[in-house]
C-alpha cells in the first residue's frame, strides 16, 4: 500500500511539475517536429515510397524525443539536489522506479499521440482502420522505451557527460524494441493481416516484461551506493 | 547514537576522509568544524547513507551502516546544504511530497503549526522556486520538524538563515536533544554553534581530531 | 626484462617456421601456372592454369562441357571442359583450371575449376586476427612490468 | 576473501595458460592453413573462418565473464571482481572488433561485399557498441565505486538485451533478405573442424592469459595509486605486502 502511494506521489509530482513548467512535452513536441521537417527535406516522396520509410522516420522522430524526455526526467531532480532526497527514502527504491517509468511513460505516449496526426497528415496516410492496432505498437513499444529508458536516465544523471552517455548507452540496448516497433507499425500502415506481423508484438511484449524486471533490480543498485 | 570505526573515502585520485572514528550518544549534539574542502559534507553523505565508505563501517541506533541502510533512512534527516525541494512545487505541496515518500502523512494543522514556526506561513502557497535562499532553508527545516527524525545531520545549517532563523533552528535543535535524539553539525561559525554542541571535533585533510569545544580558537576553524 | 625477450624471441621463432612451411606448400601444391608458362614448358601430369575467360569465346554444350580461350599475360590458350556442371563459369571471369596440357592438338583439357584462391584476403584477416593480440599482450606485459618497478621504488605517500 | 585466494592460485598458473595458448594456436594456425582441405563451395577462403570464428566465440565467452563479474561484484563489492570486469570489456570488445573485421575481409571474396547487414554482423556491431558504451561510461565517473557499480549495471542488461537483440536482428534480416547471403553457407565437415577446435581453444585460452595479465594490470594501477597516497585502502596495501 505504502508503495502504491509513493508511485502516485511520484507521478503527482511529475505531472504538476511538467503542467507549471512546461518544459518537457514542449521541447520534445517540437524537437519532434523539427525531425519531421528535416526527414521530409530528405526524402522526396510519393505516397507509396512513403508508407516503405514512414514507419522508420516515425520511430526514429520518437526514440529522439524519448530520449529528451527520459534525460529530462532525472535532470530535473538535480535541481536542489532532489536526488538526494530520493536516494534516502526508506524502503521504496522500486516504487520509485514504477512511478518514474509511469510518469515516463505517460508523457512519451502524449507525446507520440500529438505527433501522430501530424504523420498522418503531413505525409498523406490512410489509417483509419487501423488506429487500434498502431495505438497498441506505440503502447508496447513505449513501454519498453521508458522501463530501460528510466534506469539509465537516473544512471547517467550522476555522471559527467550524461547528455552524450543517455543516447550512447540507450540507443543500442533498444534496438530490439526499435526494429519490432518499426516493422509492426510498418504492417499495420500497409493494411497487413495481423498473422503477419504478430510475432514482432511478441517481442514487443517479451521486451517489456524482461527489463520491466530486470531494471526495477538493477534501479536499486543505481539509487543505493 | 552514531559510531564510526574507521571511516576512509576516496573520491577519483582524492582521499577526502581517512580513519575516522566517532561516537555520539543520545542527547548529544556534536559539532563538525574545519576549512573547506576536509570532508565534513561528504562524513555526512556517508552517514545518511548517500555515500558507501572505501574503508570501515559505521553504525546508527545499533544498526550497520552497510546492511540495514532502509531501517536507518527510515529514522534519519539530513538537512543538506542543496534543500531538497522542487522549485515549481508550492510550499504545502513539497512538504507533502517528501513526508509522503517517507510514509508520514501531516494533516494540515500540523503542516500550518510548522510553517508558522519556521515563520513562512504566510507564503505556503508560493512557488518554491520565487523562495529566497532563507526561506528555503526554513522550509527544510519545517520538512525536517514534520519528519520529527532521532537523528539529525545538518550541513552548514546556519549559512542563508538570518538572526531569528538561527534561533529557531537551535530552539528546534534543543527540542531534539532533549527529547534523546542524536545531532551532529557541520558548521565554520564557532559563535552560532557554541550554544548547542555539547561535543566539537575538526576535520583536516580528512583526519577527525576532538577537542573540548571551550578550547576552539576561531582561527582554528578557517 | 630477459623472460619477455625469451618469450617474444619465441613467438618470432614460431612465426618464421609457420611462413617458411607456408611458402613451401604453397609452392608444391597451390602454384598455378600462366597460359605462357604452360605453352613454352608443356608440363605433363596435372597442372593448374590462372587466367580469364575471354569474352565472347564461351560455348557450353550440355551440362559439363565446354569450350572457351583462357587468356593470360601475352598468351592465351584453347581450353575444352568436361567436368562437374560449373557454378561459376562465365566470361570475364578469372578462374583456376584443373587439368592436362595436350601437347599434340595444342589444347588445354581442364576438368575441374577452382576459385581464385585470394591469399591476400586470407593474410590479411590472420594479420588483422593475430597482430593487434600481440602488439595488445606486449604492451600490457610492459605496462605490468613497468608499475611493479614503480610501486617497488614508490615511497609510502605522507602528509607534510 | 576467497575470491582473492582463487585469483592468486589462478595467476600462478598463467603462463600455463600463455604456454598452452600458444601451442593451440601453432597447431591451429597449421592445420588450418596447410593441413586442413580448401571447402568446395569457397575454396581457400574458407581458412579465413578459422581466425573468424575462435574470435567470434571468444568475445562471446568474453562477455559472459564480464556479466557474470559484474553480478559478482554487485553481490560481494569486492574491488578486484571490478578489476576483472574492466580488464574483460576492454579485451572483449578488441576481440569483438578484431571478428568483425576478419568477418569483413572473408565477406569480400564470398560475398563480393564488405558489409552485409547479416544478423550475426548486425549483433555483433550491437554488441561492440555496447562494450564501447560501458568503458566510456567508467571513463566519465569520479568515484571509483561508483564507477564499478555502473558499469556493472550497464553490463548485466546489456548481458540480458543480447539474444535479444540477436533473435530481433534475425527475425529481421529474413524478412529483407534472400536466404542465400548468409554465413550458414559453410557446412562444417569433421577436416574443418579439427583445426577450428584447436583454433577455439588456443584462443580462449590466449583470452584468459590476456585477462590474467590485464587484471593485474589495473590491480597494480589501482595499488599504484593507493602507494602514492592518492587512493588510500589500507585492506589492498595489506594484501600486497602479505
Amino acid at each position: 500500500m505504502t508503495s502504491f502511494n509513493v508511485i502516485r506521489w511520484i507521478v503527482w509530482k511529475d505531472f504538476v511539475t511538467e503542467l507549471r513548467s512546461r518544459e518537457t512535452i514542449s521541447s520534445m513536441v517540437f524537437f519532434a517536429l523539427i525531425v519531421i521537417l528535416i526527414f521530409s527535406f530528405s526524402f522526396s516522396m510519393d505516397q507509396q515510397a512513403a508508407r516503405e520509410v514512414i514507419a522508420g522516420i516515425m520511430w526514429v522522430a520518437f526514440a529522439f524525443t524519448g530520449i529528451i524526455g527520459l534525460g529530462k526526467s532525472f535532470s530535473t531532480e538535480l535541481q536542489n539536489d532532489c536526488l538526494e532526497a530520493l536516494q534516502m527514502v526508506p524502503e521504496a527504491k522500486g516504487a520509485i522506479y514504477l512511478g518514474k517509468v509511469a510518469a515516463n511513460f505517460a508523457f512519451m505516449f502524449l507525446v507520440e499521440i500529438l505527433l501522430f496526426p501530424m504523420f498522418v497528415i503531413l505525409f498523406n496516410l490512410e489509417v483509419v482502420e487501423e488506429i487500434s492496432l498502431l495505438l497498441l505498437v506505440f503502447f508496447l513499444a513505449t513501454v519498453g522505451l521508458s522501463a530501460i529508458g528510466t534506469l539509465f536516465s537516473a544512471l547517467t544523471v550522476q555522471i559527467r557527460a550524461r547528455e552524450v552517455m543517455l543516447p550512447i548507452l540507450l540507443l543500442p540496448l533498444v534496438v530490439p524494441v526499435m526494429i519490432a516497433a518499426v516493422e509492426a507499425t510498418k504492417g499495420a500502415l500497409n493494411g497487413d493481416p495481423l498473422a503477419m506481423y504478430e510475432q514482432w508484438l511478441e517481442l514487443l511484449v517479451i521486451y517489456d516484461v524482461v527489463f520491466t524486471v530486470v531494471s526495477f533490480w538493477m534501479f536499486e543498485f543505481v539509487m543505493d551506493s | 547514537m552514531i559510531a564510526c570505526h574507521g571511516i576512509g573515502k576516496t573520491y577519483g585520485h582524492f582521499q577526502v576522509l581517512r580513519d575516522v572514528n566517532l561516537a555520539i550518544a543520545e542527547g548529544e549534539c556534536f559539532a563538525l568544524f574545519g576549512p573547506n574542502g576536509s570532508g565534513k559534507t561528504t562524513l555526512l553523505k556517508v552517514l545518511a547513507t548517500l555515500e558507501r565508505p572505501s574503508t570501515g563501517h559505521f553504525e546508527i541506533l545499533g544498526m550497520h551502516g552497510l546492511k540495514d541502510k532502509e531501517a536507518i533512512r527510515a529514522n534519519l534527516m539530513f538537512l543538506a546544504h542543496g534543500t531538497h525541494l522542487y522549485d515549481e512545487l508550492n510550499a504545502r505541496e513539497n512538504l507533502a511530497f517528501a513526508l509522503a515518500l517517507r510514509g508520514h502523512h501531516p494533516t494540515d494543522r500540523d503542516v500550518k503549526r510548522a510553517l508558522d514556526r519556521v515563520t513562512i506561513g504566510a507564503f505556503a502557497d508560493m512557488k518554491v522556486r520565487h523562495y529566497s535562499a532563507g526561506m528555503k532553508k526554513r522550509l527544510a527545516l519545517a520538512k525536517t520538524m514534520l519528519a520529527n527524525p532521532k537523528i539529525l545531520l545538518l550541513d552548514e545549517p546556519f549559512t542563508a538563515l538570518d538572526t531569528a532563523g538561527t534561533e529557531i533552528l537551535r530552539e528546534y535543535v534543543r527540542e531534539r536533544l532533549s527529547d534523546n535524539g542524536t545531532v551532529l553539525l557541520s558548521t565554520h561559525d564557532y559563535d552560532k554553534t557554541r550554544p548547542i554542541a555539547s561535543r566539537a571535533g575538526i576535520l583536516r585533510h580528512g583526519a577527525l581530531q576532538e577537542t573540548a569545544i571551550e578550547e576552539l580558537q576561531s582561527d582554528d576553524l578557517v | 626484462m630477459t623472460n619477455l625477450y625469451i618469450r617474444w624471441g619465441g613467438v618470432c621463432v614460431v612465426a618464421i617456421v609457420l611462413i617458411v612451411l607456408t611458402y613451401n606448400h604453397y609452392r608444391d601444391n597451390l602454384a598455378n601456372l600462366a597460359p605462357r608458362q604452360v605453352k613454352q614448358e608443356a608440363p605433363a601430369g596435372d597442372i593448374r592454369v590462372l587466367g580469364m575467360v575471354q569474352g565472347g569465346t564461351l560455348e557450353t554444350h550440355g551440362a559439363g562441357e565446354a569450350t572457351f580461350t583462357l587468356l593470360g599475360e601475352s598468351a592465351s590458350l584453347q581450353v575444352q571442359y568436361e567436368g562437374p556442371p560449373p557454378d561459376n563459369l562465365r566470361e570475364l571471369k578469372i578462374l583456376i583450371l584443373i587439368g592436362r596440357w595436350n601437347a599434340a592438338t595444342q589444347v588445354f583439357e581442364a576438368r575441374d575449376i577452382g576459385i581464385v584462391p585470394n591469399y591476400g584476403f586470407i593474410a590479411g584477416a590472420y594479420l588483422l586476427g593475430l597482430l593487434p593480440l600481440a602488439l595488445l599482450l606486449f604492451a600490457m606485459n610492459r605496462r605490468v612490468n613497468f608499475l611493479y618497478d614503480e610501486i617497488k621504488t614508490s615511497k609510502l605517500y605522507e602528509e607534510e | 576473501m576467497t575470491i582473492h585466494r582463487v585469483i592468486r592460485k589462478v595467476q600462478r598458473f598463467e603462463g600455463w595458460f600463455g604456454g598452452g595458448a600458444v601451442l593451440c594456436l601453432v597447431a591451429g594456425l597449421y592445420l588450418g592453413l596447410i593441413g586442413s582441405p580448401p571447402d568446395y563451395y569457397q575454396g581457400e577462403v574458407v581458412r579465413i573462418m578459422y581466425i573468424h570464428v575462435p574470435l567470434a566465440h571468444t568475445s562471446l565467452l568474453g562477455y559472459t565473464v564480464l556479466a557474470v563479474g559484474s553480478l559478482w561484484y554487485l553481490w560481494k563489492r569486492d574491488p578486484i571482481v571490478d578489476n576483472m570486469c574492466q580488464a574483460v570489456a576492454a579485451l572483449s570488445a578488441v576481440f569483438t572488433a578484431l571478428a568483425l573485421g576478419t568477418g569483413m575481409i572473408w565477406g569480400k571474396p564470398t560475398w563480393d561485399t564488405w558489409w552485409t547487414w547479416d544478423a550475426r554482423l548486425t549483433s555483433f556491431t550491437v554488441l561492440l557498441l555496447i562494450l564501447i558504451g560501458y568503458l566510456m561510461l567508467r571513463t566519465f565517473v569520479d568515484d571509483p565505486e561508483k564507477e564499478a557499480r555502473y558499469g556493472a549495471i550497464l553490463a548485466i542488461v546489456g548481458f540480458v538485451d543480447l539474444p535479444i537483440i540477436h533473435f530481433s536482428v534475425e527475425w529481421w534480416r529474413t524478412l529483407h533478405q534472400p536466404q542465400s547471403i548468409s554465413m550458414r553457407g559453410v557446412s562444417i565437415s569433421s577436416g574443418l573442424l579439427v583445426p577450428l577446435l584447436f583454433m577455439s581453444v588456443g584462443m580462449s585460452l590466449l583470452f584468459s592469459y590476456m585477462l590474467m595479465v590485464r587484471t593485474q594490470l589495473l590491480y597494480l594501477d589501482r595499488l599504484l595509486h593507493a602507494k602514492k597516497g592518492r587512493l588510500l585502502s589500507q585492506f589492498h596495501l595489506s594484501k600486497f605486502d602479505s
